[in-house]
């Protein structure tokens, strides 16, 4: 059974070699050389210290195309158009698969005939000198953005190519992402990436290192990603990792999502060693979006009210054309100019809004209960007890496609629009826990003059893009669509 | 005796939250439910139904691929012997504005229903019901009074 | 001296018939048939009744053009696609200024060229019959919104023609627009128009009437704009106006605007006689916007979540492009869906801020310190009052034009983005309450180590267009450009 | 003794926040200020400045019209007298994208100085001073200091 402990080095040097070993460009990395590369970069350009010392929540989209050149350009577009403090390179879904072989032939079709044929930046194809040649033509820290669950030749080569922010980890991008991965193994090949990023650290490189925090994106209840978050923050630290960014989703209730970012960053330094430094990133509403741009900026000013008052260290925008996939360039920027004009305006003034501190203790027993669970399920490590506790569902994400999950809780959303467990399944919190949790959904269930039921988390996943919060009753049907929901 | 349905969501798609609400909905309605999940291949369907004694497949698609998904899926049914209703609905081809060709494409494919993206788990409920002759239970009754 | 009495009957035909006597189209006024015409038309279009039995805030927009076949379609798509619960239809600026003779050239031209002469609907051109073939034609309560003075003869005819609200006031039609309006002669022109919305009402039209709220749309301290509005409503309501909806502008702090638009609530139903439905109409931000759709979605989006926590009765939208003047019928219809889609997911959820009701204290305090002098300047007559205390300074509004006002007084935004007064001018204020705002202002200029001074006031008023909601200095410059600001 | 100078908006235009600041702006740095307010014509610039023998004539203009609402300004004020510096300064032609081309517009019309839409209060003060060799008075020190 995987355990949390530091890699050794001869393992280290073991997995590095096998997997540098399964794709050609593996061969370019040399870590005495990368770090060479990495301390020839402007300090403007260390994402750690960009990050940590800023003054407000920093912005960043998400974006990545086949070609190093168009990467190039797209962006410089968004850091001079849009205003992103800090960078994204999302990675493509071949790579994601590691399928290495799809991808190169993808991108040489994208080359070939000018239309995108990948959904994301190839970096194992572009290598370690492609890599180099995007971090020294932007200028702004950027991050690898991905979704791997098995990310290790892409962080080998993406470390080594100057990246110093690398995005996941092993429940975050595996649990939310796909039916057949093996916790355990996931974890293994985690400690792997962390350790690698703990190596750059001990060599004056500070690596940082961001769990997924929206995990399925879709009603996430706060405790179950902050849980996860400290989780994951824990074994990156085990192996090395000193600048850890712990991600939420925004739900869309302001204090819920205002008690969850206090939470997360309370949480994430007192779980987590001294030598961590801890910095925490929202993402604007990860779920449906209104098929309409105009409502789409709706949503996304809700998302920018709520990190005013909640000033995480980053925020992840979204764009109007979120509702369509992939977005322009230019609806890119134009989602972190419309988030950047509504958060500036609200920060100038106090925001207090009442009930968030009494969220914010709700939101804290119930982790508190997770990861002593997980604790208990793991004998006191884990890494072991993350993987026992999946299995029983004492932790449990909703709507997870894995096979490593329980899958047995069901959020729904209460009165005011918090996203509550209308089936906790089997999930560790306490009796008077999932009772409060019962009695706010009795509450929506009388205004609504209906009884709890999965109708309720039907209406909620698609009320957002159908304009509303809640998904309340509407005539006399009280189901409506679920299909296009996820 | 409870009524068996096996449901997932096929092919390489990852959606799993209509396939989820849809699992809830029916052991509502006190059937017995065998959920795949997703990506789930046409062989775990057929295995799944004979090893069950289904009465009713339900195949969830959301990601626009659901007819190569589909094709050969009611001839290996017939091959394992597996006699279920087979319902199949989600986003069903990219780009559908005319759903009744897309309706008769999978009618053409061996489905007994189709159901468009708008459906909900109260109309698949309802169907198999008709198709399976089954009455609502007592407690599924004050269940859906909402 | 104009004073606060009801026009006599006699008085009233007198007036009617000079009025209508100065273009072709007043002829076609006769009452009793447009009693007849209302009392066809669908309950729905009843604009007072809409309003006031509405469970949340009714969206209205700003849109008018020249030709009839087109306002018809502007307005059907603002509804239909735009989802606009109120229409409007502005009218051009010769109609403002009694030209209606260049604006008949105008709308020849545009029928002739196709492009549009106009920058708005010439309803007085367009007669009475023009005017219900459009209120028959869309399917929704329209109200008549323009800035005319002298209003006496659009009223006649769009009263006839089936409008049954109508924009404007003495003071807030009179004071922000123009530079040589005579105050007492402009109170005189609007009882006329109120009389005559009075006469409708008695004889069961009740005509909604609706003072403009947001003045000179700088800056205004709410406590100014409210007492118009009140000062406003009295005058509407000696004239037997019942339905009066009292106007608003926003500042941009939110705690500023919910608590003003609730002290325009009560002291407007304190006021004002039992007998008058009063409600409210909040403006979206009407200074300066961004040049940039993007940023100018951040700050319609502030609006729509103030408006989420303020429930006005109704709200003025914004367009993304109002920087460039008039807005597409598109990009009016997406300033309407963002308002809604983000009022609507705040609305569903409790949002209690912190430190509305001292905020309102202060704003009814000085409210009642103006509406008071107000009523002492005119030896208890509120029109003879008005005339006076705006001679005086005792009322006064920021940064406007007319002669008629004293223009002493200047607002600057204080250290939480609250507007307050720099320069009381000759405000008929307590000590204490200039003492306040005074003491405001002084702990701005600590935090930004500059004395209080008309920088200030400079940087303030060019703020949200730049990005920001409070001028601060940046850099080593204290000033600013100040010359396209208003 | 203080120096009067004359300021407002010329022609049709009501904008008035300007000039407003800027009649605050000249009074701190202890001017004596005539300020004709909105919608002022030719006449009444050369009025108030023949009448208060100012020193110094300062043109807004923010709607893009000031061109035509200026032609002829400068042969009144000879004809009237008056011996003045003219400032004009706003937003001086629609759609401008070359501010050089606009200074020399109006250079050429008479005026002595011509502002961009950027320029601030600051700048005008501080270009009075210098035009007409006036040193800053110790409270307006104080006063910009910051």
């Amino acid at each position: 059974m995987v355990r949390d402990e530091r890699l050794a080095s001869d393992e280290l040097r073991r997995i590095d070699e096998s997997v540098r070993g399964t794709y050609p460009t593996g061969d370019e990395v040399d870590f005495e050389d990368a770090l060479a590369f990495h301390d020839s970069l402007a300090p403007e350009k260390s994402f750690a210290t960009v990050l940590e010392s800023a003054t407000g929540p920093l912005l960043q989209p998400r974006a990545g195309v086949a070609r190093l050149d168009e990467q190039i350009d797209l962006l410089a577009f968004l850091h001079e158009r849009g205003g992103a403090d800090l960078l994204p390179t999302t990675i493509d879904s071949y790579t994601r698969d590691n399928e290495y072989g799809k991808a190169s032939t993808g991108l040489e079709r994208t080359r070939e005939t000018g239309a995108d044929a990948l959904n994301g930046f190839p970096a194992v194809n572009h290598g370690v000198e492609g890599c180099r040649e995007l971090i020294t033509s932007v200028d702004a820290p950027i991050e690898v953005r991905h979704g791997t669950p098995d990310a290790r030749l892409l962080a080998a080569i993406t470390l080594a190519g100057g990246f110093q922010s690398f995005e996941g980890g092993p429940i975050s991008y595996n649990i939310p992402y796909t039916k057949r991965g093996n916790l355990a193994e996931t974890i293994e090949h985690w400690q792997f990436v962390d350790r690698l990023a703990g190596l750059y650290t001990e060599h004056g490189v500070r690596i940082n290192r961001e769990p997924f925090g929206p995990l399925t994106g879709t009603l996430v209840p706060p405790s179950i990603a902050i849980a996860i978050m400290v989780i994951e923050g824990l074994l990156a630290a085990t192996q090395g990792v000193r600048s850890l960014t712990l991600g939420y989703g925004q739900v869309g209730n302001v204090v819920q999502d205002v008690a969850a970012l206090r939470a997360l960053r309370a949480l994430g330094e007192e779980y987590l060693p001294d030598e961590v430094t801890v910095t925490t990133v929202f993402h604007e509403w990860m779920g449906g979006f209104p098929p309409d741009e105009a409502r789409a900026n709706g949503v996304i000013g809700l998302g920018a009210v709520t990190a005013a008052i909640a000033r995480p260290d980053k925020v992840i925008t979204k764009s109007p054309q979120e509702f369509q996939g992939v977005p322009t360039k230019e609806a890119n920027a134009a989602g972190l100019r419309t988030t950047r004009q509504l958060m500036d305006m609200a920060m100038e003034q106090r925001l207090d809004i009442d009930g968030i501190e009494a969220e914010r203790d709700l939101i804290e027993r119930e982790t508190r209960c997770l990861i002593d669970a997980v604790f208990e399920h793991g004998d006191g490590d884990v890494a072991a007890g993350t993987v026992r506790a999946f299995e029983t569902g004492a932790l449990d994400v909703p709507f997870a496609p894995s096979e490593s999950a329980n899958g047995a809780c069901l959020p729904a959303r209460d009165d005011d629009g918090r996203v509550r467990l209308f089936d906790p399944g089997d999930l560790a919190l306490d009796d008077e826990l999932v009772e409060i949790h019962a009695a706010r959904l009795e509450r929506r269930a009388e205004t609504e003059d209906r009884s709890t039921s999965f109708h309720m988390v039907a209406d909620d996943v698609d009320a957002i893009s159908n304009g509303r919060l809640i998904g309340r009753p509407t005539d006399a049907d009280g189901s409506g669509g679920v299909s296009d929901a996820d | 005796m409870p009524t068996t349905v096996v449901l997932g969501v096929i092919g390489s798609d990852a959606h799993v939250v209509g396939v989820t609400i849809l699992e809830r909905a029916l052991e509502g309605a006190e059937f017995d439910v065998i959920n795949l999940g997703v990506q789930s291949s046409q062989a775990e369907f057929v295995d799944a139904a004979a090893a069950h004694d289904a009465e009713a497949i339900l195949v969830s698609s959301l990601y626009g691929h659901a007819e190569q998904d589909c094709a050969g899926l009611h001839d290996r049914l017939e091959d394992a012997g597996v006699d279920a209703v087979t319902y199949i609905g989600g986003n069903l081809s990219v780009g559908q504005d005319d759903f009744e060709k897309t309706r008769a494409t999978f009618e053409t494919l061996g489905f007994d229903r189709v159901f468009d993206p708008e459906s909900g788990p109260t109309e698949a409920i309802a169907a198999l019901r008709r198709d399976l002759q089954l009455n609502a239970t007592e407690s599924e009754r004050l269940r859906v009074s909402s």
